[in-house]
């Protein structure tokens, strides 16, 4: 029930929100600080009833259950394990930042603004948590058109163009996925006579390989675009600069990582064969992610372009590692999820910072600003280092994690991700260059952080850090999730291993059997 | 004592925490206290750690602080390693590093950026020892990495003029690139052991492998082009002359003394991995051979102090990677001690000079500082005579001759490598006395403003007298025999036999070392101050201009990384920075465009084409029906 | 005809008796009011009567009709429509200079064509129904004289509508010539018996396809649909998009269902091809339109395309998903025409995109409700609009249209674009404030207000929870088993 | 009246369509576009009577005076309108109404 709480309570303190702005200008923003804090609080103490000690069986720590749409075999079924308890801190963790940021960058309609701030973080809770592959793409969808008003109404210049193009990609890839969910659903009731969207019940979904690998490529399309991997991404550099502040960082640290979570939780689990035979073309399209990303990256004079480009090659190593089919590159990337979004989003909300004092994003008319600003220099400096993946820092983890993972799926695609922390330091260093250390060409005032800013940034250093240096926490609470993704692969090999081992271990088998049938009994 | 192995990296990284975080609101006072005491007091324990270790002989004293993280078998640990080799360099890094820093009180003392400098010294001193106390190969890079942000950071420190922030990216990048094989080699590594401890690495890897097996080579060479980046030698030394453009204490601690020499501890730490795979130890020894050389003779033609310094450090490093290279171990980490104590007292001294003379750094502009500044001439002299191996009195001569003896004498040796390194001595000793000449002889050119105080001297005297005394821990065989380093270092590095044949003649191939140095100063006498028109008359010649020109942009490589790398990639990118995917799409919603243009044709509100329309329809239908 | 016949036939004798009384009234006491109450009172009592007859299994009245519950449910839901409209056009007509009271009359007349034709068997009572329903509306169309458009519009569709008529009918005689027989039923038998079709037969049915065709406006039979839309006043433009495609397809799917069609391929071939047509080429005139209702008569032919998909899955799934989507698409077209209206002056409607301008800044309300239907015609979640879209989506993929529910897909996309769009202009910031237009009084537009709010929230609690009409409109097919795939 | 006369007949019915149809797609005067419209229904109307008398079934004839109703209704409706057409246009071309298109 504490799950269906947490999407109420955004649900509702968005409307709240929505309505209050007629009581008083500033109530929205505090009604929608309240409603995400109260759920930060609620995701922080489930992560701290349940250490990690206790998911050793059933990864699953929370379900229920609510009949739907019965006739269609639609549940409203929402249910969290360590993964998705992960990926509810960072969306809380995030969705309180956004709403500070807004403090003072959103003017009008603020009353709006929060509505569709709290209902984007409402959609994605919900596809973190659902279980059912209806009510998936339900919320799927539902955080799309807040986010479509967010660009729309209190992006930047060219804020409808980049609203549009965000809009269509998503929703066209959305729609292939549906037809996908769609295609499992009569092929799992026409097998067994129970048409459901249930994922438990699909999982066990025996698939001819034809259609394996078509309902994959539905899924892959969604989470593809979404992640999003060249050449799916061109929307991505558009949304994530002309959206506001908020916008940004919640593209960036939290939209994107859908993607990621889908792969992670649909497309390993429902479809093992396909994704195997799949995976060394979904490796090479993570490696000319990051390479082509990088180079794009490097070229930008957009200050959030840039740091959108930045977030292509970084994704790339998501996909990577996904589909080497291993704990390590697993576990890198849940990290790369985390570590990620928190710092993408910290540098988003620098460039906010930076746009609400000089009015431009063009890097060309900054510079030197270490002098006037060391805070900010000092902040940006850290999260700059952590997209380059500079060790102590959770990225670094992170892809370290993924690229130990691939390389033992993919020696030569390993070599060639390895490459792109290369051209990462080129295009990291070119932001501290430009922005923080050159001189202007023009001498803008600057202020430094102000208290409100401080308090954004420093929770993001003093976690980044923590990740780097001590994330085994994080780990741990993945960990099981983990492992329930990859059982499919590890029946794989060990189908594999039998068949070359068979006749050796065939008594001990029997044996096994037998204790088995033995620990039955009593059930 | 070993209980407290972790505060020897914490107390510096704490220092520069707390530097960050209050370091703009302390006073200049406070903050001194705090850079300089934080690694003051690190030196001090490691000096205490030091006496116990030599007293107990322990194999190796072992700490861990923290499991860093866990995952299906993988678990690297916050753990410390501290044993011979290891010791060397936290004395080194600790103790010089505390010289350093206690000059750079006074010389950085006018900087508005003062907090800021100590904050990123301390954090490099931190990761320096985190990276040579690392139990892991993961924690190593960590420092690794650590160190070269710090470098970053401090190359750029002065960034507002965008030539040194050039440099730093350049010298971040290109170590990056180094990095980068060495990340590649660890994922080698854990898929063949499955675990980064470096101890189990060692013990597991002859079992694992045989000697010369491809992926034990392929391993090393890896973990050489992680070396040859961080340590700046061939093909990934163009960084190290730019980043001169630091403030001159960080070039004395981080690009000659410690840092660049993370590459020798790489690959003297990994000595089984070298010693299983031939060719990439021969490998070491070559690019340490073909470095020492091209360095020195980029060496001989620079004019600015700082640079010459730069490329003699690249040089001296060539000969730890030919020592390690020729399997005498021992000797390269015993170069690698005297060269900090010798590169960093010249480092220090030209600071010095730097500083008297309002930030001049051309030779050409200096001249006749011998009796200006006495005490910095002296010092300077003593750390020049150590660089150029003057015999019996300094202690590079030992170091060295080791170094070259074993070359020729060693198991691996070769007469080539000899050649090489002795030609190499030469070079040192020219270059070395061709500054000391320019710089302390002749005429003034340049008025010394403000002879350096008590703060700097003293830091150049001390290392003064480490130049000259520390070499008496290692003597020849034929000369009084003290073996206390190499003794030092046996349960750690293996040792190594000398060719008996040659072993009886070892005499005669010191002489030779000797007489090669003192040739190298007497040319420089000679072209420098003798006979400077002697040099004139050759340096007009236009095959020597144009070599000198080439020696002077050091061989040409940096062009050439221009043209090969850097402009193709920025004109790729630029090109393509509209994005030519986003095309596709763009012409995907131009088509559709289209197709709407077409379409509302046919809206033409006329009503008779409405009735045509249903007319076409009506036939079209009837076709089908009637066909199918 | 029996007492039987006529509680059964109640609700359509309740509609004449109303079109009657309203006639003596206006010759009596012209009143905008009285009209409009005794109109909506009379839609209602139908309705209600319509409780009557709830599941009941099917009443035959030989040889015209058959009161199912397929019949009542598609009754209901032209009735509600109509009431619903009627809502909206007081505080529509009250500002026109026009005599207004006689288009209630038409309404009622026109709805009762409608709702004749979904309980028709036979060739006689589909015709009547039908020319009920237009005749009706051609004067509907041109209603209002004094304006621009309303006679082109008028004409257009009266010439069209007869043309289209008259291949009806004579695809009906030439059917009735080789079988013999009007009654569906009959029809069904006399060709169940066929190995193949004669071509006489074809050629009929070949016809007939282009009268349906003509009144579902799908390509290539649509050209009129745009211009009529926007020549007729808003609220009967609501009328036409609705209640008549209901109407119409309400019999479709009758007769197909009687006959089988299914069985051949010919006839499916013919509506693969213009459900095809009708999806690409609506969304693709849509696509850079800037007159709104054109942009929903638009697409309203690629809604009609979308329907066809799930009508060519042939079985009791396609068409719930039809019925579902009907709901679904009424209850957004009659709000986003309501809006139209609500939003039109004197002078002209409301269907420039600039009149739209920044409308959540002037009328926040209106915009939400607007943008709530536009996203339902989108198909985005949270609206009955999409669960509509998933369900012909799965009646599909169900019977592996891939090559249909492909092209749907690739529609549905392009049909964001100028959703959007309009939802993009009501978003935008405003330059300058606006000067408000003159308006009537606010209590004449409770009813349309409230019935845009009604609207909404049925928009959305079906998007919610559509389990309930799911569950209601399963319960009609499981009671009428004709119904059930043969 | 024997098959092959039914045939006859609804040939001529078809002819008639046909004629009627063509004279609406090359008409342009509003009033004649109406009248073709007419010939086509009657033709529709002939086509149903010729097969009610095929079947001997009154059927055919019921139709058509459905048929013939519907027309008339149909004819007044359209001649208001066209009525209205020629006062704002002045003229019954009918190709001068189209200003809605696109």
């Amino acid at each position: 029930m504490i799950l269906l709480w947490m999407i109420v309570i955004l649900m509702a303190g968005g409307l709240l929100a929505w309505l209050s702005k007629k009581w008083h200008p500033v109530l929205p923003r505090w009604i929608a600080l309240f409603a995400v804090l109260t759920d930060f609080i609620l995701a922080v103490y489930l992560w701290l009833s349940t250490p990690a000690a206790t998911l050793g069986a059933s990864p699953w720590l929370v379900q229920l259950e609510i009949p739907w749409v019965p006739q269609w075999g639609v549940n409203f079924i929402l249910a969290l394990d360590g993964l998705s308890l992960l990926m509810l801190l960072l969306t809380f963790f995030i969705g309180i930042l956004a709403v500070l940021i807004s403090w003072r960058e959103i003017k009008v309609k603020t009353g709006f603004f929060h509505f569709n701030l709290l209902w984007v973080l409402a959609g994605i809770t919900g596809v973190f948590l659902t279980m059912d592959l209806f009510l998936f793409y339900f919320f799927w969808e539902v955080m799309l058109i807040p986010m479509y008003f967010l660009i729309g109404v209190w992006g930047h210049a060219n804020r409808n163009y980049a609203a549009y193009k965000f809009f269509l990609f998503t929703q066209a890839s959305g729609l292939l996925m549906l037809l996908a969910i769609l295609g499992l659903y009569f092929i799992h009731g026409s097998q067994n006579g129970n048409y459901t969207f249930n994922y438990f019940e699909l999982l066990g979904t025996t698939l001819a390989p034809e259609a394996a690998r078509l309902l994959m490529f539905g899924f892959l399309a969604a989470f593809l675009v979404k992640l999003p991997v060249v050449p799916f991404h061109s929307w991505l550099p558009d949304a994530h600069s002309e959206a506001p502040t908020a916008g940004s960082v919640i593209l960036a640290g939290l939209l994107l990582k859908t993607g990621a979570y889908g792969l992670l939780r649909f497309v390993l689990p429902l479809f093992p064969t396909a994704t195997v035979e799949f995976a060394p073309w979904a490796m090479l399209l993570g490696v000319v992610g990051i390479i082509y990303g990088a180079i794009l990256a490097y070229s930008q004079t957009d200050l959030k372009r840039l740091v959108a480009y930045t977030s292509v090659s970084h994704m790339g190593f998501v996909i990577l590692g996904v589909f080497a089919f291993n704990e390590w590159a697993l576990q890198g990337v849940v990290m790369q999820m985390i570590a990620h979004g928190l710092s993408t989003g910290a540098l988003f909300i620098i460039a906010g910072f930076l746009y609400e004092r000089l009015h431009t994003r063009d890097i060309g008319q900054m510079g030197g600003f270490w002098a006037k600003a060391p805070k900010m220099g000092v902040i940006a400096l850290v999260f700059v280092m952590a997209s380059l993946g500079l060790p102590g820092l959770g990225n670094f983890i992170a892809e370290f994690l993924t690229l130990v993972g691939s390389w033992q799926a993919n020696n030569w695609l390993t070599v060639f991700a390895t490459i792109g922390l290369v051209l990462a330091t080129a295009y990291s260093l070119r932001i501290m260059q430009k922005v923080f250390y050159e001189p202007a060409p023009t001498d803008h005032p600057l202020a430094d952080l102000n208290v409100r800013e401080m308090l954004i940034a420093v929770p993001m250093v003093v976690l980044i850090l923590w990740l780097g240096l001590y994330p085994q926490p994080v780990l741990d609470t993945a960990t099981p999730s983990i492992n329930q993704q990859l059982q499919a692969y590890q029946e794989l090999e060990v189908k594999e291993e039998k068949v070359a081992v068979v006749e050796e271990k065939a008594e001990e088998q029997s044996i096994k059997q037998t204790k088995r049938e033995n620990t039955k009994v009593p059930l | 004592m070993e209980n407290y192995i972790w505060l020897i990296p914490a107390l510096p990284f704490l220092g520069s925490l707390l530097l960050i975080l209050f370091g703009t609101r302390l006073s200049r006072t406070a903050v001194a206290i705090l850079g300089v005491g934080s690694v003051g007091i690190s030196a001090l324990i490691t000096i205490l750690l030091g006496l116990q270790f030599l007293s107990e002989k322990p194999a190796f004293y072992h700490q861990e602080v923290w499991q860093w993280f866990s995952v299906a078998g993988f678990n690297p640990s916050i753990a410390f390693h501290l044993d011979a080799l290891s010791t060397v360099f936290i004395f080194v890094i600790t103790f010089v590093g505390f010289l350093i820093h206690l000059y750079s009180t006074a010389y950085m003392a006018d900087d508005s950026d003062f907090p800021r400098f100590f904050a990123c010294m301390n954090l490099f001193v931190g990761s320096m020892l985190k990276l040579v106390m690392a139990d892991n190969l993961l924690l190593l890079y960590l420092g690794w990495e650590g160190v070269g942000l710090c470098s970053y950071l401090l190359i750029g420190f002065w960034y507002k003029e965008p030539a040194n922030g050039y440099a730093a990216r350049k010298a971040f990048i290109i170590t990056r690139v180094g990095d980068t094989a060495m990340a590649i080699g660890l994922f080698i590594l854990f898929q063949t052991f499955g675990t980064l401890n470096i101890q189990t690495i060692l013990t597991e890897a002859p079992e694992v492998w045989s000697v010369g097996t491809q992926m034990a080579v392929l391993v090393g060479l890896l973990l050489l082009g992680g070396a040859v980046g961080k340590s700046g030698q061939l093909p990934l030394q163009t960084w190290l002359p730019d980043a001169m453009a630091g403030p001159t204490p960080v070039s004395a601690l981080i690009h000659a003394a410690t840092m660049v020499t993370a590459g020798v501890y790489l690959i003297a730490r990994m000595y089984v991995i070298f010693d299983l795979a031939p060719v990439a130890q021969l490998a070491v020894a070559i690019v340490g051979a073909v470095t020492l050389l091209l360095a020195g003779f980029s060496a001989l033609t620079q004019y600015d102090l700082k640079r010459v310094l730069a490329y003699s450090t690249i040089s001296q490093i060539g000969y730890m990677f030919l020592a390690l290279g020729v399997g005498a171990w021992s000797a390269g980490i015993f170069h690698f001690m005297i060269h900090a104590f010798f590169k960093a007292l010249l480092f220090l001294c030209a600071g010095a000079i730097i500083l008297a003379l309002h930030h001049e750094q051309d030779m050409r502009k200096m001249g006749g500082l011998r009796k200006r500044m006495p005490v910095v001439f002296w010092t300077f002299l003593i750390g020049a005579a150590s660089l150029a191996a003057l015999p019996v009195i300094t202690s590079g001569f030992y170091s060295k001759d080791q170094i070259l003896w074993y070359t020729l004498a060693g198991p691996q040796g070769s007469i080539w490598l000899y050649m090489a390194g002795l030609a190499g001595a030469f070079i040192t000793s020219v270059y070395t006395f061709r500054m000391v000449f320019m710089t302390f002889y002749g005429e003034e050119k340049t008025h010394v403003a403000h002879p350096p105080g008590k703060v700097i001297t003293i830091p150049l005297v001390i290392l003064a007298i480490l130049s000259l005394v520390s070499g008496f821990i290692e003597l020849p065989h034929n000369f009084a025999h003290v073996a206390l380093f190499s003794g030092l270092m046996a349960p750690v590095l293996p040792g190594i036999t000398a060719n008996e044949l040659l072993a009886a003649n070892e005499w005669m191939f010191q002489l030779i070392a000797a007489v090669i140095s003192l040739g190298g100063v007497f040319v420089a006498y000679l072209f420098y101050q003798k006979s400077p028109a002697l040099l004139a008359s050759i340096e007009n010649s236009s095959f020597a201009m144009a070599l000198h020109r080439f020696w002077f942009s050091g061989w040409g490589f940096d062009a050439l990384y221009d043209n090969l790398f850097v402009r193709p990639y920025v004109f790729l990118a630029n090109l393509n920075k509209r994005d030519i995917i986003d095309s596709f799409y763009t012409g995907l919603a131009q088509m559709a465009e289209g197709f709407h243009v077409m379409f509302s044709q046919t809206q033409s509100g006329v009503l008779r084409n409405y009735v045509a329309g249903i007319v076409v329809g009506a036939i079209m239908i009837l076709t089908i029906s009637l066909l199918l | 005809m029996t007492q039987t016949d006529f509680l059964y036939l109640m609700p359509l004798i309740i509609l004449t008796v109303a079109a009657l009384v309203n006639m003596l009234v206006v010759a009596a006491w012209r009143n905008h009011k009285i009209i409009y109450v005794i109109t909506a009172v009379s839609f209602v009592a139908a309705f209600l009567s319509l409780f009557e007859l709830r599941g009941i299994t099917a009443y035959t009245i030989d040889p015209l009709f058959v009161i199912d519950s397929f019949g009542v449910f598609y009754i209901g839901l032209i009735l509600a429509t109509s009431l619903l409209i009627s809502m909206l056009s007081y505080a529509y007509f009250e500002q026109r200079e026009e005599q207004k009271e006689e288009y209630y009359i038409l309404l009622i007349l026109s709805t009762l064509g409608a709702c004749t034709l979904v309980i028709s068997t036979h060739f006689a009572s589909l015709f009547l129904g039908l020319e009920v329903l237009s005749v009706a509306l051609y004067s509907l169309i041109s209603y209002l004289r004094g304006r621009e458009h309303s006679d082109e519009a008028g004409v257009k569709y009266l010439i069209l509508a007869a043309f289209s008529s008259a291949f009806l009918l004579f695809g009906m005689a030439l059917v009735y010539f080789s079988l013999g027989t009007m009654s569906f039923g009959g029809i069904a038998a006399a060709i169940t018996d066929l190995p193949t079709l004669p071509l006489l037969l074809l050629t009929g049915f070949g016809m007939m396809i282009v009268g349906i065709g003509f009144k579902l406006s799908v390509v290539p039979f649509h050209m009129w649909t745009p211009d009529v839309y926007e020549g007729a006043p808003a609220p009967v433009t609501a009328f036409i998009a609705t209640v008549s495609k209901a109407g119409v397809l309400g019999i479709l799917i009758r007769f197909f269902m009687e006959v089988d069609g299914f069985r051949y391929p010919t006839l499916l071939t013919i509506f693969t091809i213009v459900a095809i047509a009708s999806m690409i080429a609506g969304n693709l005139l849509a696509l850079m339109q800037t007159n709104v209702k054109r942009i929903l008569a638009y697409s309203s032919i690629s809604h009609l395309g979308y329907l066809l998909v799930a009508f060519l899955a042939g079985n009791q799934m396609g068409v719930e998903a039809i019925t579902f989507y009907l709901v679904a698409y009424f209850i957004t077209t009659v709000g986003a025409f309501g809006v139209v209206a609500m939003l039109s002056d004197t002078e002209r409607d409301a269907e420039l995109l600039e009149d739209y301008r920044s409308l959540l800044w002037r009328r926040p309300w209106t915009a939400t409700a607007f943008t709530a239907m536009l996203l339902s015609l989108a198909g985005i979640p949270l609206t009955a609009g999409f669960v509509g879209k998933f369900y012909i989506l799965a009646a599909g993929v169900n019977t592996q249209q891939w090559l249909l529910v492909s092209m749907l897909v690739l529609n549905s996309i392009i049909g964001l674009y100028y959703y959007i769009k309009i939802i993009a202009v009501m978003f935008q910031q405003p330059e300058a404030e606006a000067e408000p237009r003159e308006r009537l009084r606010p209590s004449i537009y409770l009813a349309s207000v409230g019935t845009l709010a009604v609207l909404t929230l049925l928009l959305v609690l079906v998007g919610v929870y559509p389990a309930a009409l799911v569950d209601a409109i399963q319960n009609i097919f499981s009671s009428a088993p004709a119904f059930v795939a043969k | 009246m024997n098959v092959s006369t039914m045939e006859a007949a609804l040939l001529l019915a078809g002819v008639l369509f046909m004629l009627g149809l063509i004279s609406v797609l090359i008409r342009r005067n509003v009033i004649f576009m109406l009248i073709s419209v007419e010939i086509m229904l009657n033709a529709a109307g002939l086509a149903f009577i010729v097969a009610g008398s095929k079947w001997v079934q009154p059927d055919g004839q019921v139709m058509f005076i459905f048929i013939l109703t519907m027309a008339a209704a149909e004819v007044s409706v359209g001649l208001a309108l066209i009525l209205q057409i020629y006062h704002q246009l002045k003229t019954l071309d009918s190709d001068a109404a189209s200003f809605m298109k696109g």
